[in-house]
């Protein structure tokens, strides 16, 4: 048995020291993880979303429960793109972790903008497309939903930007391998798989809305099926194209489950929350999963998966001699 | 089919499983072997459907009246392990007698049960039921190891003559329970074979008795969502009467007791193309029921 | 405080005994349920989804869990229309409930001809087309995503057919409100929402799927938050339109947060594989809660929702004086 | 702030609520009052997310040095009922301290404390090092009953005068703490307020410190997705130094110790148009800290 050499990944030119990353809007603005976990053992830490300007975000209540999953609404509050640049973006860098700055918008002038700025910024290590928010141009309520406006924006920012390009494309949406082809074509080097789909929060006791903004996004592990079925089938159509796992990804097996089902790479964004060195410990699972196996490196683990087992041969202690 | 909120009345260590026996006196009336039990899983954990139990005792007469036994496997998962750790008094939500019992021979008497592992829960029920009908049972029993083999001792009561094969020679003789059956049909005098074992197993033993025109039944297991018949979920292929084609059944309600000339185990078991199944039928124990 | 004077709900010309169905392929062949739960007293029973002709379904396993869901896929096994209007509906009816039957296929035509011969079937309460299935004519992966397509299927079922049409929608939809309006434009009484959203299941340790088919369809409590947003999307939208929510309903509680959502009627299904009575005891609950409030409908539920109370508010014992 | 798997050392009950010890040794070192706890609740149950629970007591010295306690409100939901349950030598997961303390006045010296119900919990862990501080210590302690006022007995060994408020008479005066506070600061000669309370309570306490210029801090609570900074889902509407704009300040590392003057109660509270905080600056207690 061969122990794991390493779990360093290339996601098309971003070298990570492990496939487990801190998903968007999960990892603070580079103060607070620091004595929590070892940052240089994290894959990458995304930022929360940045906008050009700042945004003061979503009315409280911002965040509640549901079953296996929260549902939440920042409004994606941020200190608008030069603040962060200049403050947020040098911390976050500080701490030793690869930084993926995630940019989002309502315009193409917006992406254009953010991705010029991040140019040839040392600490940007490649950049996430947010594509889940309003489309102000065209008056949309999803603005990556739409192959043609997300061809628009991907192209744009994957023309101009030095570093690796992500699409995160939008949660609940029908089409995703349609999505992920179009973003691919338009230049992304991957996708990350998938944003929260919209959610809502109640209190029937109370006959309350949980959140202030009325509706917001459904995180956590009640989301893992669907994104294995997305990272799945994306990576059946699409076998070279890296694909970021995000949604629902809580342990070491879920972070082995999505390898498995075709990912590069995962995000723990909900179990950060709970378990601040959650992507050192769903590191730790899959070094563990790999010397099991023999397998040298994380990539083993895709294509190994195979057709369910007969139910009927599995339950019982002893197999056919 | 009834629903009750069971008393848990004992629980015991049984090798490498655990005997739970409910008070639940509607249920265990109605119980015949072959049958199984539906379990609700406690709320506010990560369960969300029931977990399924074959019977293994239903009292009806005499100071356990109105009991029932079923046997854990806890080593499967979070639902198995926790019903090994609930302990006497607590209460299980329960659903039950499911499913279709296995039927008894009218003119035939010869009767071999095997099983391997916790299986043999409910061939020690049906063996009962056979002996009470003055037929003949011999068994063989299988395990990986010792402790998985279930009851080798208790087996002797019932049963003329018990073979106990362990996959590691550590009781009785090193091998399979399939090694076992050509000579136990034959020391037996075997005229109809009864068995729970897992699928390949299973298939194995159906293409012994379909090559020596032996009528048979087979308890199997697939993954069911409800146990009662409303999701479709459980579904074995089995060929239709006239075996010209065949139909996904739900192992709930049209098992899950079969006749194993008649299941499609290669399309079911997934590991080869569609093969027709066997143009010539084999004699089939009556169907459903039996004598009550 | 009055009493509940009654659970009875009229979904646009359909009278249900109580708001709470059981989900389409969640309620048997006409034969189970009878002992398990009085029929006369569940709002209706949607039958499984019935094609042409015959499917023999899925390969095994069918089903799995998942955190706080169920993957599934049955791939639509039922005997086929004749046979079903021949013998499942009637055994379905004879139980005493009212029964909505799901229609599927992938052609218009054959949509066409399930609506001609559930007409005039006296048993037949209601249609719920379903809309989630391969678009075999337009070789589309999901036929009711795309609004042409359900413009085009929903209306002719609509325009035939002489007891309620309901459109239930496909989960995981971008614009959702979008599709509901082209469905209710194209005839259909009201809107089912939402189908099950595609999903995969897999096993870390075995390094193996879990359902026979690849792929299948979440199901359960993990959904909710997404019915939610559903639900209270369109129902802000079409306020007069009804609307079933379908996804997650497992408790009184479960019921009454959709209600106040705004739906009219809720489904249960993964609930009914666990509880077989779930339909009688989710509207005991929406009962009680109505006592509670003094309200004399269901549909007094709808509408009371208010903002989310100040977290600081709730959180002592005390209220300001 | 660390994060520790600490034992419970013992549990008792305080009129109506819980309260935890906890042998914590690196965070007990670390706390200061006003700041919290993040608890971890048991897995493959159905929770997701930390709780948080303000320190009561944090020992140093002597013989219960490495202790922290808190004080739990059963009744609340799942989690805190889980808590309540929870039994001496059990393990808990604990980040802590998180957030900013209260300060200490460093010139002023009669300090009075309002506290509804466990809110008096953190003002008690307060009391104690404003005295050790040589400040002169005057409470109001309120609830709804006798039994959900956080003890009122304790509270005379610490402070000078005790004022209970109790909504239904039960004990002490009958009405809420505010209706204690102009007299109580006369009577006190107080110079600081410090306040734990609900929301509206808050506002209320905010809106008099304002009128008389009496520099106050509050402790506030907002939910929280982690409590240590990562989530921006805590956030509280704080007016900017200049008090020209607002900003969206994280409770958990921001707050939850807040100058009452630079909360927009209005916005954050949601029930009126928003309205800019007082353009008048009102002398606040230097944030954040204090003497150590
Ligand atoms: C008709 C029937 C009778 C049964 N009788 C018994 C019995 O008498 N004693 C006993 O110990 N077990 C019996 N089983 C199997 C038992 O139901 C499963 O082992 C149990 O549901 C697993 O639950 P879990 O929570 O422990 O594992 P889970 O965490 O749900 O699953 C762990 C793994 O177990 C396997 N598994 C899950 N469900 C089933 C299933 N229904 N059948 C087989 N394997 C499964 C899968 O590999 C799964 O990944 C029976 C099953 C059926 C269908
Ligand atoms: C900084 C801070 C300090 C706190 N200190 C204490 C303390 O010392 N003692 C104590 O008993 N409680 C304290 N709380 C409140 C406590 O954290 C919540 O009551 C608890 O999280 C509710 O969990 P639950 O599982 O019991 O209820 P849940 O089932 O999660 O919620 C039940 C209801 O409680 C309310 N609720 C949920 N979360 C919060 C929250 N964070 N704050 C307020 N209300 C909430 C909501 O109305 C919710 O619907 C504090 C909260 C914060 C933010
Ligand atoms: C509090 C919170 C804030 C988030 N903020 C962002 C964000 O700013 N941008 C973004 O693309 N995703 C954001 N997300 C989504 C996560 O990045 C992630 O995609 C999602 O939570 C699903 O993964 P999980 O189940 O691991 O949490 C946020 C999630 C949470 C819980
Ligand atoms: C086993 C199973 C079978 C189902 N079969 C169908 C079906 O035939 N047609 C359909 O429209 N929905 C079907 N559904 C989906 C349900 O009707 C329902 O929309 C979905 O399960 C979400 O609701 P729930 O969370 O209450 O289960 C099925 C669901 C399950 C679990
Ligand atoms: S398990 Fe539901 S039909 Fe068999
Ligand atoms: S609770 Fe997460 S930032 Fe405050």
């Amino acid at each position: 048995m061969t122990a794991a050499r390493s779990l360093v990944v290339d996601l098309g030119g971003i070298v990570l020291p492990t496939p487990v990353m801190i998903a968007a809007g999960c990892g603070g603005t580079g103060r607070e993880l620091v004595g929590l976990v070892d940052l240089r053992r994290v894959g990458a830490i995304v930022s929360r979303t940045i906008t050009v300007t700042e945004r003061v975000g979503a009315d409280m209540p911002r965040i509640a429960e549901s079953p296996a999953g929260i549902v939440w609404e920042t409004g994606l509050q941020n200190p608008g793109l030069d603040p962060f640049v200049s403050g947020e973006l040098l911390r976050l860098a500080r701490g030793g972790a690869r930084i993926v700055v995630s940019i989002g918008g309502g315009s193409l002038e917006e992406y254009v903008h953010m991705t010029s700025v991040l140019q040839g910024r040392p600490e940007v290590a490649a950049i996430e497309i947010h594509l889940s928010g309003r489309d102000d141009e065209l008056d949309r309520d999803v603005l990556g939903a739409h192959p043609d406006r997300l061809n628009e924006i991907v192209g744009a920012v994957a023309r101009m930007s030095l570093v690796p390009v992500f699409a995160k494309l939008p949660g609940g949406c029908d089409d995703v391998v349609g999505l992920a082809r179009t973003a691919v074509r338009a230049g992304a080097t991957g996708v990350t798989l998938l944003a929260s789909p919209p959610a809502l929060g109640l209190d029937a006791t109370r006959e309350r809305l949980r959140i202030g903004t009325v509706s917001g996004w459904l995180s956590g592990p009640a989301l893992k099926p669907i994104t294995l079925r997305a990272v799945f089938d994306v990576a059946q159509a699409l076998p070279d194209v890296p694909v970021i796992a995000s949604g629902g990804v809580r342990t070491g097996e879920d972070a082995v489950e999505c390898l498995l089902a075709g990912a590069w790479a995962v995000q723990v964004g909900t179990a950060t929350l709970t378990d601040p060195a959650a992507a050192v410990t769903v590191a730790q699972g899959i070094v563990r999963r790999l010397n099991a196996a023999g397998l040298t490196s994380p990539a083993g683990l895709r294509g190994r998966l195979r057709p369910p087992e007969p139910t009927g041969a599995e339950s019982h202690p002893v197999s056919t001699p | 089919m009834k629903r009750a909120r069971a008393e848990i009345l004992s629980t015991r260590r049984v090798g490498a499983y655990r005997s739970i026996t409910l008070v639940a006196p509607e249920i265990a009336e109605r119980s015949r072997p072959g049958q199984f039990l539906a379990i609700a899983m406690p709320e506010g954990r990560a369960f969300i459907l029931r977990r399924h139990f074959s019977i293994h005792q239903a009292s009806r007469h005499g100071g356990w009246a109105g009991t029932l036994e079923f046997v854990v496997d806890p080593s499967v998962g979070a639902g198995t392990g926790w019903l090994a750790g609930a302990g006497a008094h607590e209460f299980l939500d329960v659903i039950g007698p499911l499913g279709k019992a296995f039927s008894y021979p009218k003119r035939l008497t010869n009767c071999l049960l095997l099983a391997e592992g916790r299986g043999a829960a409910s061939l020690f029920f049906l063996a009962q039921e056979l002996v009470a009908r003055h037929k003949r049972v011999d068994m063989i029993l299988g395990g990986r190891t010792l402790e998985s083999v279930f009851k080798p001792v208790d087996a002797k009561r019932l049963s003329q003559t018990v073979v106990v094969m362990t996959a590691d020679g550590s009781l009785g003789e090193r091998g399979g329970i399939l090694d076992a059956l050509p000579d136990a049909v034959a020391r037996a005098d075997a005229e109809v074979v009864y068995a729970v074992a897992p699928a390949p197993t299973l298939r194995s033993i159906a293409a012994f008795c379909r090559e020596h025109r032996l009528p048979a039944q087979v308890a199997i297991e697939e993954r069911m969502g409800c146990g009662f018949g409303l999701c479709n979920t459980c579904v074995v292929p089995v060929a239709t009467k006239d075996r010209s084609a065949y139909e996904n059944l739900r192992a709930c309600v049209d098992g899950p007791v079969f006749d194993p000339s008649r299941i499609l185990w290669d399309r079911w078991l997934g590991e080869l193309p569609i093969v027709p199944p066997t143009a010539e039928p084999v004699p089939a124990i009556p169907h459903g029921g039996g004598e009550p």
